[in-house]
């Protein structure tokens, strides 16, 4: 039973992709997440499969870290697909469409399952490429350039990946599961090949170029899981095989934290130049990620501190992916009815939540990160607090572009995204009270406000002249 | 014996200054006529040499028929044939190249010669071996023939002989397959008519009796064959068109008598248990007769279709015969 | 004789006699045509299907039969032989079916398929043959069937082509040719036996094995396209479409290519070799062929052109597994021989459909075909992107065993780097064709369109084997790990190779 | 058992006597006498692999005084070569003749000619050799002429004189050795015979002859035109067996009676001359633009192979390793003969229906036979030696001698000469390939196709699979 | 050894060069044929002599024999040749 149930969590994506070209198959996409949630609500952890017979004979299980990201995947799913299934976007209509999106599904549920390497790289390559045809390279030149940039990095990735794994095993002596690679000492090249592949998924700095063109073409509803589920593959990645502990150097560690702070101030800046707002949560993912990296570095640095940071990672990858799907599936709203002001308001407290503002579950997010790496690694908690503030002047600017935003003409909202969009937004605000009390949701009020008040004045200022006009996807130094 | 030497240096001078004047020479008929000399002189040599019975042949056929066949090819032009093959003179590079040639050819033909001589005086200065003649000799006694010759040639050896009739058969068809015959010579005048009336008479006489003595004394089926085609040679220079030899039918069984007089001999043998052509000893004197008849019909027939150079054509009208 | 002894004959018989046959049958009459092919190809699934597990069992299956004093025929089943006469056994049946689809009312039939039979026999052969002299003597033959097939057209380009081809592989046979002879000269018979035997020759005789081996290789690598003997494959492709099929993935690159397994495992031993230095030099020429083809693909509008390139490099996997030595390289260059065989079967089968049904030779032509005509599309799709070695198809197991005995053979640091250009390089020329193909737009109209979209997007038995071949992919990369899949019959020659 | 071998000479020649008596049965005659002679052959063979060589006194006259006829391996298995080939040629000369009158001129000749060759594979006598090889002679060149075509009887003129020039040279030898050694018996000889220069020169002579006759490079230019201007069957049956059996004498003095003579040398001169046949036929069979031209030159070319075997053979040790080689040879002449003859005929009836063999406008009528193309295609693998053919196992067997004896040269050339092969046979069989009309049934005209299709099929199934048997004659009728 | 055998062996020798010679280098069919004749001639000069014991003894019966033979073959194809030859020139003063 258990068995079946994990087996269909991506089987049921892959199954229904084959009918998804029928006419009237749009209901198929929430049903494909069904098994999904389902095993997040009834599967005990430490539900484990073996499959000797399938590919190299693989394993599925359901540990912790995977549940979390299951959770929240399998949910963004749901709302991503009934959003699709509601909207009468031409390319989200389109089967080809459908079926791209319940592959990527598959995918990405797969490899959060999955337990040994062959089957979380087969996750992983098929939610990266049938991510392809959710760019819908075909709508225009755009798009098809995008696109190709997108499948050039993602296979570049893969390939790094690939080596990588090969690497593994081959030290490992055949075996393929992350347990028995858990203890096992990956050598430098290895950890760079990982950090490579898995950091382009992530889009740190140098390896995203891919991410701001595919970002500005794709229909939202595909952009919001790109960026709130399928970029968290990175991370995933990255907790798996390079577990903390005896296995990889503390140095690799250092090395990451570096990266994810530097990750951090490139996704801001970057942002704030940006005039899609697109493109500038994009950046804004980028920098989160960049949090995301360094939380992983410093559980790498301090593996007597890791299970704390690792618990506080999947709550604050939790956190990113719901406020960065809401605010890409609010901001497709209005993109396709027209800027509404109680749009505006849903937006802007999402823009809030993802900065961490104060009772909302961005302050959980940080609360817990902060507390996980006070001990060890203060200085990252310094780091936090000024991304914050960086965050917050990203979303001020967000606000801002689509407060200017040039506005063609009020059409009807449609009804089920708008619902399942609510409903997001309904459970984000909610969420934090259900896990958390009160007292830890209240802080970052000083960074929060600080970069309310600074993003306000730069505005002021900047309104007054024309700014810097960065094409948009592109980013120029 | 320096009579002898003086004679033997003599032929064999000849010998050679007549081979050399026939090949030298590029008038075709002078060539023939020479050869013509060449084969009578080496008929002389032959019998200096203690052969008879060859040089009765070598009269008969090497000197006598092949004179009259390669005369005949002369009239008609056959000498001629092949010869445009080879592309004429003209250029200096292949003229130097032909008498490279030449050269080369003549000395390797000079060092051939000085091999096999070579080779001939070592093979002469060991003790003669005789032990071949010597069984001819042990065994003429029941070969059924009293010429030692004659013995080898349609006993001991008989199967080369029927061979070689067998040549001369394929030969005979070979022409025979060419088509038929040119017409014949024009007829001659009154002088050689006379001269044929007596001369074919005496040629078949003649060859009857070389054929009989053929058995104990130099003669045989060939000699006699031979004869009796130079009176048909000599009737077809006289005109006559088919020279009484049969056209058709007959003339298929007359060429192949001596091979199915042969093979009948000795396939017949071969059922009565015998081995192939063995005779019993007291046959053996008749069934060589009887083969020799057939021999010598065959090898006639065969040399004057050959002097005729195809299939004769039967005589339109009139019919022709010889006195 | 006992069956056990007949079983190889029969299996060749299975396929030559239906073939002999078919050459005197009248024009007309294809039923009894299509009877005796299917009959054949029938036959030899069930009796390929007893050698497996008999073989599995540790049977001996052995014919011998004597041409000339030390010189033998033998047949004998191992478990590579099994291997490549089970692959081409399965796609001989497709391909037949694929054909008779075909060739429907094309002239000359009974030749084409009478030669069609022994090219297949004439492989069945050279999978059993159990000593270097057999080899040789059915690769020759192959060569001889095959050419036909290639000039079937008769049109100035196929003829073309086809010389081309003899002047390759007759030129290549007459070197194995020279290596085979002289290798019997200095070492007998040279039965294949796992592991070789050559390493027990005397230490002076090495400098001549290394000339030998020379020789095998270039004799081999004609057939198996290694550059630079490659020129005929991509001239070859003017053949009919089942001829490229039976080309690139059953018969004569596939010959080659086994050939260099028997050689290297069977007569020198992998690790005789490469103790005389030459997997080394193998492996090299391996990379670069793959390279080098991949390249090549890039630049060839003409799909049928492409995919032959395609061919020059992946058949080079097989070779280059070769020379990896250890288990881990064994498995995945020999598992990549039935591999690219139905992946390469498949892509070849689809783009005969696009040619069939309309008049589709270019990739530049392809736009929106994949509207119609899906299920063509999607097979060529999925076997595609096991080229390119996307998992979960066919392909990935191969490049997953390549890299993990490179890496365990201290290769990595030239084999992965091969590995990943190739890989890069495969996604470089197949992803457009499947862009086009799903993403494009379709043109006004077909550049000519034979059969009409009716119940299925084109004929039946065109339509199927594609199908069939593209699930065959998949599954073979699905399910690598259960039992009789190709990975664990190439793991179980493995073993018996290296006596594990 | 010993009769069959007089047999084998009194029943074609008792055909031919019969042809000629009684023209208007003459076919039905012929093909009865080559059905028979043939089962006579076939009985032979059979007897010289259960008893070993025989022998027949012809007349009861002891070997010396009288003649005798031998049979061991070799000479069986080369006489029920040429009865094969005979029989296929005789049933398809019965139709390629249209005129009764032509057959009935031609039965004859064809009769004898099978005379002269059985004889001359059966005798065991050097004088008796001469006898037939002039029988051969006359009656090849006979045949050559057959039909009087202006090219034909040009050929054939050449032929005969060249052929007479062989006679006299090997004559010449004889007369030697009856000066030296007093007798003409082989099996004598064998044991009289040393190594000195009556010997010496002897087999010069008489080597010079049968080479000429065996038209080895450079003595080959009479060939080519001989054979590419006569009729289809004549064709066939100079190129598979007259010239071959002129070799297999050659064969039967260097490497039987006179063996303790040869030296390395020497077989290295024929080697060389061998090659250089092999290359310069190859070509020209490359360049000509006729098809029988072409067969002819390939008839020049195949028949160096054989000559290779001469200097490889000298070199091996006697013994297994020499006997394994010298099967190589055998199976390879064997196969060329059935082959050439093979293609001959096919070649005659292209011709037939075209009216002309000009390779470059062969494309319908090769299509429309599609037998006749297969058979063309079948003697072609033999031509070239490949598998499964006999000559694939003689060339097999050449290769691994010289690597064994460390001859590079001759492997290049068998290479070489391999691979132009395979250039002028796949240059013919393009034109098979085409879009004419499919014929309703593959053999189109069964008397005329079967012939070659069954003489190729023998040469490459036949003999390259069950070649064996070859190796075994050979050593049970040494 | 006797003179006899000196004298007629070395010009059959002789006869047969000469008669090869012309053989082989000759423009006209005639003389070639002549030529190959003549070169019989010696072989069969060769062949008697060797018959030939000495003034008063009995030859060999066995080499006459087989010269008789020689004697005969060779003009059958002479007459073979001379016929082909016929017809050839025939041929051409036809055409």
């Amino acid at each position: 039973m258990n068995s079946t149930l994990l087996l269909s969590i991506w089987l049921l994506p892959l199954l229904l992709a084959t009918l998804a070209r029928l006419r009237h198959a749009h209901w198929l996409l929430p049903l494909a997440t069904l098994p999904a949630l389902l095993a997040v609500a009834i599967l005990p952890v430490g539900t484990t499969v073996s499959l000797p017979w399938l590919l190299l004979g693989s394993e599925l299980g359901l540990d912790e870290t995977g549940r979390t990201f299951l959770g929240f995947s399998s949910l963004l799913w749901l709302i991503a697909a009934v959003y699709i299934a509601g909207s009468q976007h031409a390319i989200t209509e389109s089967g080809r469409f459908r079926v791209f999106f319940l592959l990527a599904m598959a995918g990405n549920l797969g490899l959060i399952v999955a337990q040994d390497m062959v089957s979380f790289y087969f996750g992983f390559t098929l939610m990266g490429l049938s991510a392809y045809g959710l760019i819908a390279p075909a709508s225009s030149r755009r798009a098809r350039r995008a696109a190709r940039t997108y499948l050039a990095w993602t296979i570049a990735g893969e390939l790094l990946l690939f080596t990588a794994i090969i690497f593994l095993a081959a030290i490992s002596g055949g075996a393929l599961t992350f347990d028995a690679l858990q203890s096992i000492p990956r050598s430098p090249f290895t950890v760079l090949l990982l950090i490579a592949g898995f950091g382009i998924k992530l889009a740190l700095p140098l390896l995203h170029w891919w991410l701001p063109p595919t970002y500005a073409v794709t229909p939202v509803a595909a952009v919001a899981v790109f960026s709130g589920v399928m970029i968290k593959a990175g991370l995933l990645g990255l907790l798996r095989f390079l577990p903390p502990g005896d296995a990889t150097p503390p140095d690799w560690g250092l090395l990451l934290v570096l990266i994810g702070t530097a990750t951090i101030f490139f996704g801001v800046v970057a942002g704030l130049l940006q005039k899609r707002p697109r493109l500038l949560l994009g950046y804004s993912s980028i920098s989160k990620m960049g949090v995301l990296t360094s939380g992983f570095g410093a559980a790498l640095a301090f593996p007597s501190a890791a299970p704390g940071i690792v618990a506080a990672l999947l709550v604050y990858a939790s956190h990113h992916a719901l406020a960065k799907t809401a605010l890409f599936l609010g901001l497709g709203l209005i993109e396709c009815s027209g800027r509404r002001i109680s749009l505006l308001i849903g937006l802007g407290f999402l823009a809030f939540v993802l900065a961490g503002a104060p009772l909302t579950s961005g302050a959980l997010a940080k609360a817990a990160l902060s507390d996980s790496l006070s001990q060890p690694a203060p200085v990252l908690v310094t780091l936090l607090t000024v991304s914050t503030l960086a965050t917050m002047l990203l979303m001020v600017r967000f606000m801002f572009l689509l407060w200017t935003r040039r506005q063609r003409r009020i059409l009807p909202l449609p009804g089920v995204p708008l619902l399942a969009w609510l409903y997001l937004v309904t459970l984000i605000l909610v969420l934090p009270f259900l896990v958390s009390g009160i007292d830890r949701l209240m802080i970052n009020v000083v960074p929060v406000s600080l970069g309310l008040l600074l993003g306000l004045g730069g505005m002021l200022v900047g309104s007054r002249r024309s700014r810097a006009n960065v094409p948009s996807g592109h980013f120029d130094l | 014996m320096t009579a002898m030497l003086v004679l033997d240096i003599l032929l064999v001078l000849s010998l050679l200054s007549l081979a050399t004047a026939a090949l030298a020479t590029n008038d075709a008929r002078r060539s023939v006529i020479l050869f013509m000399a060449f084969g009578l002189v080496l008929a002389l040599a032959w019998g200096r040499l203690l052969a008879p019975d060859v040089a009765l042949a070598e009269a008969a056929i090497g000197a006598g028929l092949s004179g009259a066949l390669l005369l005949t090819a002369v009239r008609d032009q056959a000498h001629r044939a092949l010869r445009s093959s080879r592309k004429p003179v003209h250029e200096r590079g292949r003229a130097n190249l032909r008498v490279t040639l030449e050269w080369t050819v003549t000395l390797l033909c000079i060092a051939l010669a000085g091999l096999l001589a070579w080779a001939l005086a070592q093979a002469f200065d060991r003790a003669p071996k005789d032990t071949l003649a010597q069984a001819v000799s042990a065994n003429l006694a029941i070969s059924g023939v009293s010429n030692p010759v004659t013995a080898v040639l349609l006993n001991f050896r008989a199967y080369d002989t029927l061979l070689e009739l067998a040549v001369l058969l394929t030969a005979a068809l070979g022409i025979f397959a060419l088509g038929p015959a040119r017409p014949g010579h024009r007829a001659a005048g009154p002088v050689f008519d006379g001269l044929a009336r007596w001369l074919v008479p005496a040629l078949i006489l003649t060859a009857g009796y070389l054929l009989w003595v053929g058995a104990h004394a130099p003669g045989g089926a060939f000699q006699a064959g031979a004869t009796l085609a130079a009176a048909a040679v000599v009737l077809r220079l006289a005109g006559r068109r088919s020279v009484g030899l049969p056209t058709g039918h007959t003339l298929h069984v007359a060429m192949v008598a001596g091979v199915s007089m042969f093979l009948a001999v000795g396939l017949g043998l071969l059922v009565l248990g015998r081995p192939f052509l063995g005779y019993p000893p007291a046959w053996a004197g008749g069934l060589i007769l009887l083969i020799e008849t057939a021999a010598m019909l065959a090898i006639a027939a065969t040399l004057v279709l050959a002097f005729f150079g195809g299939r004769p054509t039967p005589a339109p009208g009139v019919a022709e015969k010889t006195s | 004789m006992n069956f056990d002894a007949t079983l190889p004959l029969l299996v060749l018989a299975s396929s030559l006699l239906p073939g002999l046959v078919i050459f005197f049958l009248r024009e007309e009459s294809h039923r009894l045509r299509t009877l005796l092919n299917l009959a054949g190809a029938g036959a030899k699934v069930i009796l390929v299907g007893i050698m497996i597990w008999g073989v599995f069992h540790q049977h001996t299956y052995l014919t011998r039969w004597t041409l000339a004093p030390g010189l033998e025929l033998v047949l004998h089943a191992d478990t590579l032989s099994v291997l490549f006469v089970s692959l081409s056994t399965v796609l001989w049946l497709v391909t037949t079916v694929y054909a008779i689809g075909y060739l429907e009312k094309s002239p000359h039939r009974s030749r084409f398929f009478g030669f069609f039979s022994l090219c297949v026999s004439a492989t069945i052969g050279l999978a059993l043959a159990g000593n270097l002299f057999t080899f040789v003597i059915f690769y020759e033959l192959l060569t001889l069937a095959t050419y036909p097939l290639i000039a079937h057209r008769g049109t100035p380009e196929a003829l073309r082509s086809a010389r081309i081809y003899l002047r390759y592989t007759l030129g290549g046979g007459a070197v194995l040719l020279t290596g085979a002879v002289w290798l019997h000269v200095i070492a007998g018979p040279n039965a294949f036996i796992e592991g070789g035997v050559l390493s027990q020759l005397p230490d002076e005789y090495h400098g001549q094995l290394k000339a030998i081996f020379l020789l095998l290789m270039i004799g081999l690598g004609v057939k198996a396209a290694l550059v630079p003997l490659h020129g005929w494959l991509p001239e070859a492709m003017v053949a009919p479409a089942p001829v490229s099929a039976l080309l690139h993935a059953v018969a004569v690159v596939k010959a080659g290519a086994f050939g260099i397994v028997r050689v290297v495992y069977d007569v020198y031993g992998v690790q005789f070799t490469s103790e005389l230095g030459l997997l080394a030099m193998l492996g090299v020429a391996a990379a670069i062929t793959i390279v080098y083809g991949s390249f090549k693909a890039l630049s060839q509008d003409n799909l049928k052109k492409r995919l032959a390139y395609s061919t020059v490099s992946q058949v080079s996997y097989i070779a280059l597994g070769t020379a990896i030595l250890g288990p881990i390289g064994t498995i995945g260059g020999i598992v990549h021989l039935v591999h690219q065989g139905i992946m390469k079967i498949t892509l070849f089968f689809a783009a005969g459909n696009y040619a069939e049904t309309l008049g589709i030779h270019n990739v530049s032509e392809m736009n929106g075909v994949g509207q119609r005509m899906p299920a063509t599309t999607l097979a060529f799709s999925i076997a595609a992107l096991g080229m390119i070695g996307i998992p979960p198809i066919a392909g990935f197991i191969s490049k997953w065993y390549l890299g993990l005995g490179a890496v365990e053979a201290g290769m990595a640091g030239w084999v992965l780097p091969v590995l990943i250009i190739s890989s890069v390089l495969n996604a470089a020329y197949f992803l457009p064709v499947l862009y086009r193909a799903w993403f494009c737009r379709p043109a006004p109209a077909w550049p000519a369109e034979h059969i009409p979209a009716a119940r299925y997007e084109t004929a039946g038995a065109l339509l199927w084997p594609p199908v069939i071949t593209a699930g065959l992919a998949l599954a073979a990369g699905l399910f690598a790990a259960a039992p009789y899949s190709p990975l664990e019959w190439a793991d179980l020659i493995a073993q018996r190779e290296y006596q594990l | 058992m010993a009769e069959t071998l007089i047999w084998l000479i009194a029943m074609p020649m008792a055909g031919a006597v019969a042809t000629l008596l009684l023209p208007r049965q003459s076919t039905p005659i012929a093909c009865v006498t080559a059905v028979a002679a043939s089962l006579v052959a076939g009985t032979l063979l059979y007897a010289v692999s259960e008893q070993g060589s025989l022998s027949y006194e012809i007349g009861g006259w002891s070997a010396g005084l009288g003649i005798a006829l031998r049979a061991d391996g070799l000479s069986a298995l080369l006489l029920m070569m040429t009865a094969l080939v005979m029989l296929a040629s005789s049933v398809y000369a019965g139709t390629y003749f249209t005129k009764a009158a032509a057959r009935a001129r031609f039965w004859p000749l064809w009769l004898l000619l099978w005379t002269s060759l059985n004889a001359l594979l059966l005798s065991g006598d050097l004088f008796n050799l001469y006898v037939t090889l002039e029988l051969l002679g006359l009656s090849a060149v006979a045949l050559a002429s057959f039909g009087g075509k202006f090219a034909a009887v040009q050929a054939a003129l050449r032929y005969l004189l060249l052929g007479l020039l062989g006679s006299m040279m090997f004559l010449a030898g004889v007369s030697l050795i009856y000066a030296g050694y007093g007798t003409l018996d082989l099996a004598t000889l064998t044991l009289a015979v040393e190594p000195e220069p009556v010997a010496w020169t002897a087999l010069a002579l008489m080597s010079a002859g049968l080479l000429l006759k065996t038209a080895l490079f450079p003595l080959h230019f009479w060939l080519p035109p001989a054979h590419a201007s006569a009729s289809a069957p004549v064709s066939a049956v100079l190129s598979a067996l007259v010239v071959k059996v002129a070799f297999y004498l050659l064969v039967r003095l260097w490497m039987d009676v006179f063996a303790d003579l040869v030296t390395p040398a020497a077989a290295g001169l024929l080697g060389v001359m061998g090659a250089a046949a092999i290359l310069w036929g190859s070509w020209q069979a490359l360049r000509t633009e006729r098809l029988k031209l072409l067969a002819a030159w390939s008839t020049v070319a195949q028949l160096g192979y054989l000559f290779l075997f001469f200097p490889v053979l000298l070199a091996l040790p006697p013994g297994p390793a020499r006997d394994t080689a010298f099967g190589g040879l055998v199976i390879l002449a064997l196969t060329h003969g059935l082959a050439k003859a093979g293609l001959f005929l096919a070649i005659g009836i292209i011709q037939q229906r075209s009216g002309h063999d000009r390779i470059n406008e062969l494309n319908g009528t090769a299509q429309r036979l599609p037998a006749t193309t297969f058979a063309i295609a079948l003697a072609g693998v033999a031509l070239i030696g490949l598998p499964p053919s006999g000559a694939f196992l003689g060339k097999w067997q050449l290769l691994a001698g010289s690597f064994a004896s460390g001859q590079w040269l001759w492997i290049l050339v068998t290479i070489a000469g391999s691979l132009l092969a395979a250039a002028y046979i796949f240059r013919v069989l393009g034109h098979a390939f085409g879009n004419q009309s499919y014929p309703r049934h593959s053999v189109t005209i069964a008397r005329e196709e079967w012939p070659a299709l069954i003489l190729t099929t023998l040469a490459v199934a036949g003999l390259g699979l069950a070649g064996a048997p070859v190796w075994n004659l050979l050593e049970s009728g040494a | 050894m006797l003179t006899a055998h000196w004298l007629y062996g070395i010009s059959g020798c002789l006869l047969l060069a000469l008669g090869l010679r012309t053989a082989l280098l000759h423009d006209m069919l005639l003389q070639r044929l002549i030529g190959i004749n003549v070169m019989g001639a010696g072989v069969f000069l060769v062949l008697i002599t060797v018959a030939y014991r000495g003034p008063g003894i009995a030859p060999d019966p066995v080499l006459h024999a087989l010269v008789l033979t020689g004697i005969v073959v060779a003009v059958s194809a002479t007459a073979l040749a001379l016929a082909l030859a016929r017809r050839l020139t025939a041929e051409q003063d036809d055409g």
